[in-house]
């Protein structure tokens, strides 16, 4: 598994990045992005027809280590409804990415940025970050941090969404 | 021991230098603060030593404090 | 439960210690109570008595039917809590009384996960169908039971109910704990292994007391929901030692399902375990 | 055959991780810190035995509190500021025996002491946005001779890129001193006076009010650096009750001796500068500098440098070096002479003559059962211009051991 993801971070080289403006606000279109993933490429415009919780992180940010286990019941509770967790590695240094997976294991979608093109173009201000996108591919929200009050509002704006 | 100190002083200048041309400011986006989240890269990384440290100079030396508002006062000898 | 259970830590305030027990015996009790399918006030009970109308769970009943589903998943369909039925036909008690291949055959439309409707919070049976979270209950209460209790102490603890067992930190001296496996006739006279475990789960699957035996073939009571028989040439005892009790419970049971290729199931999972 | 392993640790970890709601119960974060420290004197001077132990909680997301708590020995002898004397005249003790101090007979440029001390700092932190955050601190410390209170406010403001961070903060203290009998001498009172039972009033306080600008900020990836200026008042009584000044003849022997005086007032300032910066070879920095001056006319350099490298497994090494340097106070004499008017203030303290001191030292740290442990040796050397006693040497040995919980 390391191996793979090592692999793909290295062809990840040869991929190129369609990033259309600037920051990523609550109504507008997710920017769309081709990043190399755990199990081979991912690409947002993929998900198109899902409910996308996309966030943002680091191996050295401390409070997405609490954002994983929850991140994985989000998966867990709604995949079957329509609903993808992906979440971006901005490690600089895959190896400290694929670390943490091995600590706190990802059932989800996971893509690694390390230049940090995709953030950048989302505009990052907070790590983490993270974002609802909706079946039609827009941004519904937008969530800076990661807290006990954010989870509730997060599922709550999730459910409302698969509704839809 | 007063004159041998003056020299010492002097030496850190190249110390100051050195640390100057590290001051090339850059932006750093959110998610380049790796290196800076690391313990060892804060500005107190070890309260309880720096704690201990104003103590004992507080009672021997004649001049105190700059880092920060607070903490108690002694009637150190 | 109807087993010996166990709880070992170091402490010296004996009315701190007799807190913890008390913590640890109602967070148990409180488990059985809610996922025992004996009781008759509980969610598993209105489950299994909805005649085909949807029940609402509450939060941590969802939680165990997500993990049952994706431990069906994982397991392509051999892991199944609607398995229960069986036991209408199906009686280990050592003699040749096998059921008929017409009744068997006459309950494998009351059985399966694909057929029950599970959106959470709701979860929708056929008639006839029941659950069953017996397979995970125990493991469950071992794991989330060594947690309360390891909040609360400076040095590890580890809990045993009736073998399946969960060390979560070391003993007081930094020590870990010293676990021996006990061979499958549950003599406690011999040990096949023993094992240092500072953080971990160890679970056993498999009773060699629960058995048919009928023209020389030994019947395990590992049944197979897809065919509702017996798993053939499943071994008679499987212990695995994983991250959890609850990934033990899970590795051995899944490893008896798969018949006389438990072993190399096990060597494929890269954990510590015995295959008898 | 495949291994179904990790699908099912992650779906273990998902259910187990699942709290089940519990009455009271709040996500907290624990750091705890202790350690002990040892500050030991030659010449059989002053010995401390400190214990500091802290501990932080996470209280939600939004409050973190905060305790400090130091228990302190001291034992050994202090210079008192009077000169060393040959004649063997019965000297008054400064204190009423028991605990606090004892002239020994004879000698009465070093007093033996013992005294202990508590101290507790209790912070509560909150942040009321993203980038702002008010730190709440209270202090309190006892001894058998002082006491003082204190309380602060710090407000912390982040620009919205969090590059900068602006520091404001206000203090307050209140102090009370007193001799360990219960009362403090009459400044410049003749110790001798009355027949050796000089005048003595009351305890003395000390009010102090402290203000802070700062501002810290993201140099570059690996570079951060704070500046601050403080000022800070103290009036009341400045004084240390403890403390003599002889008066000499024209051949350096004592004639009288009085109690010290000091101005009921003193204004502090001073600009302070920290710079971390990690090398190229991952080795991290820390290099401060403060520049200090006072209406007492002290004014003073320090330097302080850390270099610590990373060992493997997770240890490392940090030598130190401290470098410090400040002019006299200007009511500061060794001794004052015989026949001249006595000053309204005179101290001959040995922290306010001109000095020079310098530490060197080490840290090492480890990873210990689950945990930090640290160990610092360290070496003190002062040497003063003009001070009774010249130098003062003293050994400083620290063992912390920190730890988190989640």
């Amino acid at each position: 598994m390391l191996k793979r993801a090592l692999c793909v971070v290295i062809v990840s080289a040869l991929l190129g990045l369609l990033l259309c403006s600037s920051t990523a606000v609550a109504g507008e279109k997710a920017l769309r992005f081709r990043l190399p993933g755990i199990s081979g490429v991912v690409d947002l415009a993929k998900f198109r027809g899902k409910v996308v919780y996309l966030d943002f992180w680091a191996s050295w940010c401390i409070p997405c280590r609490k954002s994983f286990p929850w991140m994985n019941m989000l998966q867990a509770r709604y995949k079957e409804k329509g609903f993808e967790v992906i979440a971006v590695s901005l490690d600089e240094n895959p190896g400290d990415a694929t670390a943490f997976l091995r600590r706190y294991p990802a059932a989800f979608t996971v893509a690694f940025d390390r230049r940090g093109k995709v953030a950048e173009a989302y505009g990052l201000k907070v790590m983490p970050t993270s974002y609802l996108i909706d079946k039609n591919g827009l941004v519904t929200a937008r969530f800076e941090g990661f807290n006990s009050s954010h989870k509730k509002e997060t599922e709550s704006a999730i459910e409302e969404l698969l509704a839809k | 021991m007063m004159k041998r100190l003056k020299p010492l002083l002097l030496l850190t200048i190249p110390m100051f230098l050195q640390a100057c041309a590290a001051l090339q400011l850059e932006p750093v986006k959110p998610w380049q603060r790796g290196i800076l989240a690391q313990e060892a890269m804060q500005l107190d990384d070890d309260p309880t030593q720096s704690f201990a440290d104003e103590h004992i100079y507080f009672s021997k030396e004649g001049s105190t404090g700059g880092k920060g508002v607070g903490g108690g006062g002694c009637g150190c000898n | 439960m109807a087993s010996p259970c166990e709880i070992l830590f170091a402490i010296d305030d004996r009315a701190q210690a007799e807190r913890l027990l008390h913590l640890a015996w109602s967070e148990a009790t409180r488990i059985e109570h809610k996922f025992s399918r004996y009781r008759t006030d509980n969610d598993i009970y209105r489950i299994n008595r909805s005649e085909g109308n949807p029940v609402r769970v509450d939060e941590e009943t969802a939680n165990l039917l997500d993990f049952a589903q994706q431990c069906w998943e994982i397991s392509e369909g051999k892991f199944d809590i609607t398995s229960g039925v069986l036991r209408e036909v199906w009686r280990f008690d050592g003699s040749d009384r096998l059921p008929s291949a017409e009744a068997v055959a006459a309950l494998l439309p009351r059985i399966g996960w694909e057929k029950v409707s599970w959106k959470r919070p709701l979860i929708t049976l056929r008639p006839g169908m029941e659950i069953d979270l017996g397979g995970i209950g125990k493991e469950y209460a071992v794991d989330r039971t060594a947690r309360l209790i390891f909040r609360e102490l400076k040095s590890g603890v580890l809990i045993n109910y009736g073998g399946d067992l969960y060390a979560l930190g070391p003993r007081q001296e930094g020590e870990p704990w010293a676990v021996g496996v006990d061979d499958p006739e549950a003599t406690g006279l011999r040990q096949i292994g023993a094992v240092n475990l500072s953080k971990g789960g160890l679970a056993t699957s498999g009773d060699a007391r629960r058995y048919l035996l009928k023209d020389g073939i030994r019947y395990s009571h590992i049944l197979d929901p897809t065919t509702g028989w017996p798993v053939p040439d499943a071994p008679r005892a499987v212990t695995v030692i994983a991250e959890t009790c609850l990934e033990a419970g899970m590795l051995s049971t899944l490893a008896m399902l798969q018949g006389n290729r438990a072993r190399e199931f096990l060597e494929a999972q890269e954990v510590t375990f015995w295959c008898l | 055959m495949k291994s179904i392993r990790n699908k099912l640790a992650i779906a273990t970890c998902t259910i187990l991780s699942q709290g089940v709601q519990q009455a009271g119960a709040t996500e907290s974060a624990w750091t705890t810190d202790t350690s002990y420290l040892y500050y030991g004197e030659a010449n059989d001077r002053v010995t401390v035995h400190k214990i500091i132990t802290r501990a932080d909680v996470a209280l939600g997301d939004y409050d973190r509190l905060s305790l400090e708590a130091v228990y302190d020995t001291v034992t050994g002898a202090t210079p008192t500021g009077a000169v060393k004397s040959f004649n063997t005249v019965s000297v008054t003790t400064p204190s009423s025996g028991g605990n606090g101090f004892k002239t020994a007979s004879g000698s009465p440029d070093l007093v033996q002491f013992d005294d202990t001390r508590l101290g507790v700092n209790a912070g509560w932190s909150h942040d009321y946005s993203r980038t702002f955050n008010i730190q709440y601190g209270a202090s309190v410390s006892v001894e058998r001779d002082y006491e003082a209170y204190g309380g602060s406010v710090t407000f912390n403001k982040e620009t919205d890129d969090r590059m900068l961070t602006f520091t404001a903060g206000i203090a307050g203290s209140y102090d009370t001193i007193f001799q360990s009998s219960g009362g403090t001498p009459k400044p410049m009172g003749n110790v001798e006076e009355n027949n050796g039972n000089p005048e003595f009033f009351g305890a003395g306080n000390k009010r102090g009010y402290e203000g802070m600008l700062g501002v810290s900020g993201i140099i570059n990836r690996r570079t951060v650096a704070r500046i601050n200026y403080s000022i800070k008042t103290l009036e009341g009584y400045l004084t240390d009750p403890y403390k003599l000044i002889s008066v000499t003849d024209a051949n350096g022997i004592e004639m009288e001796r009085y109690f010290e005086s000091r101005p009921d007032s003193r204004l502090r300032q001073s600009l302070y500068g920290i710079l971390v910066h990690q090398l190229d070879n991952k080795d991290v920095i820390h290099l401060s500098y403060r520049y200090y001056w006072d209406d007492w006319d002290i004014n003073s350099h320090t330097i302080d440098y850390r270099h610590r490298r990373n060992l493997m497994n997770g240890r490392f090494i940090e030598p130190h070096v401290r470098l410090y340097h400040q002019t006299a106070a200007d009511f500061f004499h060794h001794s004052l002479k015989y026949g001249e008017p006595l000053p309204q203030y005179a101290s001959a303290d040995y922290r306010l003559d001109e000095m020079s001191s310098i530490t060197l030292g080490a840290k090492y740290g480890l990873p210990a059962w689950g945990g930090t442990l640290r160990f610092r040796l360290e070496y003190l050397y002062q040497s003063f211009a003009e001070a009774e006693y010249d130098t003062n040497k003293a050994l400083i040995f620290q063992a912390s051991y920190k730890k988190e919980f989640d």
